[in-house]
């Protein structure tokens, strides 16, 4: 760690600069122009999962001996890649970073020889559809005591349980389930393609229209040996303190898009003879969604830096999700409420942005930076 | 004496329309939320049994002007109609607005009609045409005209944001009569659906109330009967009158917005109800006992929003109760107006979160209720307008000094 | 019940209106004229609690076989004075208002002989100084579960444990003490003069300051038989509801303090060539003060009239304190902004009801209708 | 490189500091605040002792000036002087502002003042007087005069609320050279206590912060030399030169800003620290597991408590370290003084509630914590100005479309 890195710093390195451009130049076009049809349809661009291999974002952290980048991973350029591709839609931006988390949880916990079973498919022309199956459907869900379990039964393995909200998850090829083994703690199992028991349905949400969403449900579904990540069993704390990460970062580049949209709203509207934002309680609400989103992605960034340089982040992720998705859902409402009527109709974004970042304070488990 | 239960009367019909709004709206709710713009065939049977009831929350009842009469209490029909508006919307806030019959453009003409008009549209389906394109809070600056030719008026102009705008058969229509004399020349008109001239041009897609159709509606040329009128068509001409004038188109508004206010706490009701449902099932109830520090944080997010919903309700009725009762109430219609949409988008929103997966899932209709609720703190005034009314009465100051 | 009382009705008696004139004035002249000048001493004006005698507060309920006006005890009635007496002042309303709350509970619970025996006291020429102990020095104070604790010993009892918070503490001639019975439940008991093992100390506080608050401290006290209020036990959440309901009106009466205070200010207070009130932040502030004040009150009102009907107002009491607390609280701290750094001067009165309203989230047990 | 802990050097100092803080400072905390406007002597040691810290979040570290240096970044005074603040705040803001020799008007003398100005008044302990009888936050329109006289300007008005107005040896006064020029007239001008015609006229008593002075001082013909002002003394006589000339003398709140809003950092701390103390004593501790419903409210409050602190604390150090690193951070520097303004008093308050009896007495400093931090949302500018300002940058509107 060279001297100018124990610095308080807030420079982007010149990669970082470069990469955010593309991803803007992307989330504009790709990503914010489909959105509203996308959300409309309650469905994916049918190319879009395709295009976004040109970001290579999977690709990034796999080793080049695996046909991946082989970039060291980082979680902070992670959460500024999510950021700016939920700037262009969040639904859509889940369905380009889902298989990254996939990834990385591969990394984390996977044996060489399931990195490299798994890994390559992520390297090749073809978007290969994989998720993490993590949320499940009940209002008193506790991230930290899951209730989808396995027992090992023979060589194997058979799961039992529900789960929720998965992005992709309707068409997924490779599932990472996340379970409770039974007396040993929490673990991640490889589900490839259809197994008997395991039955999908695309869900219907408030927002997050413009990506699939899958429930899934495991009724007895049995596993093989193989189908256990690892050595058996991960760090259920760290792994949703990385999906925590993420999740923010989606949430600060949706609220962004609010901000900006709202500031030009109310500078070009015109109410009593002069712009809205001529008055203090219009003013005000724009100046306070500027500065919980300053302070939203400054605790994001803190957090994702001290993951990257492997300190403790636990507390940091703890706040910043609290800190996100409080705020999140305050700029989203106020979003609307800038443009009055026009807010609650769909020919404006803010209504979208509204429904999708209720999501924060609800999507764990996605986006694994 | 002070005393903040419903009367027993009020109390039966809200318990009775409460149990229409449960069995004869809600099974539609969710297929109308997402069959937007198709008509809700269902409600015209509520529709009729509604109007049976005498002064079930009609909005007619809502414009009830009452004299004061000292040491009589009343409880009229501005209190039967924030009870009604509860009730139904705890039902669905979008089917509620799609009952025939009960538009807000019904709520004007009884308010301010004569008796030939009151009588005539007794039965009609009246909206309510106020906002244009480029004019929303700021109602005195319309740009709608009606011009006095012979025995009609001609109207031409563009109005948007219209309530069961295609669904019902009348409207009534905020226009000026001379703009270059301001808000003392607007005045308004009652349009029969099929007039020449009038035409729906667009029904807007929204996120929340889909069962609602929300119209554009245009008028070109658009010719009515001179006696279509409602009230004087003279223009003050000092300022006095002017503000009386004006002030009494707006009034319309003090009669109104406790309804509409009634409408949050109907929705937030019903979240409330399906969360703390939701929770049950998972063993967590509200049990209200002393738990010291062993309270856990989503108890006391319930707490939170049940003495919000508490509070809002109160000063919807308090609003209500003084219309009832001859006291001027335009100070306390904004309070209510304000509290309880502010509270409605808060309550249903956490109740979103609250339930987590279950919240946000259309399998349950948790998280159409904050889609729905977030208009209500916007139309018939946003959040920011009533809290210039009411700080311009509190401060004493007009609306050119606190703008 | 007449048939007019089963109306919604906010509509006070031809009496309560005579009264409110009564309270109104006293609150103004008595008051709000002598709170600053003993907010700084510390203590009450000298003659204050005999001057409060005129207002026969504790008379009232008393009947008149015992000396008092036998007039029915009135929950409503007393939400009403104690919102006037606090327009004037929190502490010295506290101050008049605890021997009424000690008459109340004696009401409520005393034995005939028990009332017989104290209640002429509070009847007499004199300020009969009286007050209740119920909150303890901890900060996880739990009201439904007293620490402070009585056992039997033979004929009496022997008390030990804290109390804190307590109004006319220090020189109060009769103490009804709040304790769990062991074995038995919640009591209430005697405690008159010094007794040994009773000690007693003023204590200072953010606010209340008008009024004297006591510290006491109960070692192996031993009360006669005798000691014990009415039949052993006592509603313990019936007490503290009761309780709740005079705290809140408390807070109703100082933020009706602020608000015409602040309102007056606003208007007159100039900046930038206009006065402060036409700028919405400011206006805005005074909107919400007034809107939520009103909603407090008419929580109140609701719960005290319930518990005049001898309704179950338990779950309206919940709710009107916690909304009462924190929106006396978010009134006191927008009264000091209103004002800026005039208002954080002690020449003003809002910097008083900021520190005196923190209370209404802490004071349980004092003011019971 | 995105980082966002303090350096080594940093965090070091802001380790001893609260040392310092812990025991030199805290054990005089009640005193102070019980004997009002006595002066606290035992705090000459700890400013001769952070005399020799060079850069110890003095103001005129605060005031550093940066040239931006491609690829460089650096973490400097204003960094310096936050991470200072907040420290010696989380002692005792009342104490931290009497400390001799770091009053808001070292750090203007440090900004704008020439070398020789710098020099001479090193060792100075200045004050800054703003605020009028009349004038609060509408600093443009201050009455005070200066009139230049030969050598010697001649300054006449009445300041309010003068920071250790009394202790201090020296005075930062702003005032306009002519008030019909509006505000690019107003300079300020370095006055040594003792000067005849300045006149402390009242001290003022204040509901927290008490160890500190708040003055009321008059200058009634009070005679200074003519190279006493700060910068130059021409008055721009096109709008653009006007808004530099004014903006200049404003920018001195863009560097004080930060540092003022790094005190609500440091109290809001202490609050947090000995509410968090007295909470663990009774077994209840914020372990930061995942607790699902299980999750307490006072737990839930805590971490709501934390977050918005951690949120505060990174904004007041971004906008320092953009002054370290030359980039305007106007905008930064009111965001983070309205967050942490506002934070500051949320917190404080809070932390007395969960206490209960506690936290209200003067047993413990919960209670004075929570009146010392109200102030912190008001002077250098309230929480609403702030707001305007960072609305108005956002929103690109002057100070006469935007009011």
């Amino acid at each position: 760690m060279s001297e100018s890195t124990a610095l308080f710093d807030l420079t982007l390195s010149d990669e970082q600069r470069m990469n955010q451009d593309t991803m803007r130049r992307f989330a504009s076009a790709e990503l914010r122009e489909q959105a509203r049809e996308a959300d409309e349809a309650g469905a994916m661009p049918g190319d879009f999962c395709q295009r976004s291999m040109e970001l290579g974002l999977a690709l990034m952290p796999i080793p080049e001996a695996l046909g991946g980048a082989g970039v060291p991973r980082s979680p902070v350029s992670n959460v500024l890649n999510a950021e700016d591709l939920a700037h262009g839609d969040m639904g859509l931006a889940l369905a380009a970073l889902t298989p990254l988390a996939v990834v990385n949880t591969i990394l984390d916990y996977g044996t060489e020889a399931q990195q490299e079973a798994l890994l390559p498919r992520f390297c090749g022309e073809e978007f290969y559809p994989a998720t993490i199956a993590f949320k499940e459907p009940r209002a008193t869900f506790n991230p930290g005591k899951l209730e989808t379990t396995a027992r090992r039964e023979g060589d194997g393995f058979v799961l039992n349980g529900r789960k929720t909200l998965v992005p992709l998850g309707v068409e997924a090829q490779l599932l990472l389930v996340i379970a409770e083994l039974e007396g040993e703690g929490p673990a991640a199992f490889i589900v490839e393609g259809e197994v008997a028991g395991l039955e999908r349905s695309a869900s219907r949400n408030m927002g997050l229209r413009t990506v699939q969403v899958a429930d899934l449900s495991f009724d007895n579904v049995a596993l093989p040996a193989s189908a256990l990540l690892g050595d058996g069993t991960i760090n259920l704390q760290r792994f949703i303190d990385l999906s925590r990460l993420g999740l923010c970062a989606l949430g600060v580049g949706v609220s962004r898009a609010v901000l900006e949209y709202v500031t030009e709203y109310v500078n070009e509207r015109e109410a009593f003879g002069e712009p809205i934002s001529h008055r203090q309680s219009v003013a005000f609400m724009v100046a306070d969604i500027a500065i919980e989103l300053d302070a939203m992605r400054l605790m994001v960034w803190q957090a994702a830096s001290r993951a990257e340089r492997g300190e403790d982040f636990h507390k940091d992720a703890v706040m910043a999700q609290r800190f996100c998705a409080d705020k999140a859902m305050e700029i989203g409402t106020n979003g609307v409420q800038l443009l009055g009527g026009h807010g609650f109709c769909r020919e404006h974004p803010v209504e979208m942005w509204y429904r999708n970042l209720r999501a924060i304070a609800i999507l764990d488990g996605v986006a694994t930076v | 004496m002070i005393h903040l239960e419903l009367s027993a009367q009020h109390q039966g019909l809200q318990d009775q329309l409460k149990m229409v709004a449960e069995h004869m709206m809600r099974p539609y709710s969710r297929k109308y939320d997402r069959e937007e713009h198709s008509e809700p065939v269902e409600l015209a049977e509520v529709a009729k049994l509604l109007s049976g009831a005498r002064g079930a929350g009609s909005n007619a009842a809502a414009g009830d002007k009452q004299e004061p009469e000292p040491g009589v209490v009343k409880n009229g029909g501005n209190l039967m109609s924030v009870t009604a508006y509860e009730a139904l919307c705890w039902g669905d806030v979008g089917l509620m607005l799609s009952m025939p019959g009960r538009g807000l453009g019904n709520a004007a003409i009884s308010a301010v009609g004569t008796p030939e008009q009151k009588e005539k549209y007794a039965d009609s389906y009246a909206a309510m045409c106020i906002t244009e394109p480029g004019v929303g809070s700021d109602s005195a600056n319309i740009s709608t005209t009606a011009v006095l030719d012979g025995d009609e008026w001609v109207i031409n102009g563009e109005k948007i944001f219209v309530t069961a705008g295609e669904r019902c058969d009348t409207l009534v229509v905020w226009a000026s009569l001379d703009r270059s004399k301001g808000k003392a020349a607007i005045k308004s008109f009652i349009v029969e659906k099929g007039t020449p001239g009038c035409e729906v041009t667009r029904l807007e897609h929204k996120m929340g109330i889909r069962a609602s159709d929300t119209a554009a509606i245009s008028f070109t040329d658009c010719r009515i009967p001179k006696g279509n009128i409602l009230g004087s068509a003279d223009i003050a001409d000092d300022e006095a009158g002017r503000k009386k004038a004006f002030g009494g188109v707006m009034q319309t508004f003090d009669n109104t917005r406790p309804p509409v206010a009634a409408m949050a706490i109907g929705v937030a009701r019903a979240a409330l109800d399906l969360c703390q449902e939701l929770l049950a099932k998972e063993g967590i109830a509200l049990d209200y006992a002393e738990k010291g520090v062993q309270l856990t944080a989503i108890e006391d997010e319930l707490y939170r929003m049940e003495s919000e919903w508490h509070a809002a309700r109160l000063l919807v009725r308090r609003a209500a109760w003084m219309a009832d009762n001859g006291q001027p109430n335009s100070m306390e219609a904004s309070m209510c107006k304000a509290k309880a949409g502010r509270m409605g988008n808060y309550v249903t929103l956490r109740c979103v979160e609250l339930c987590q997966g279950l919240g946000y899932s259309e399998e349950h209709l948790l998280e159409k209720f904050a889609r729905d609720s977030k208009i209500i703190d916007i139309f018939e005034g946003t959040q920011q307008i009533q809290l210039l009314i009411v700080a311009r009465r509190l401060l004493g100051k007009s609306s050119s000094e606190l703008k």
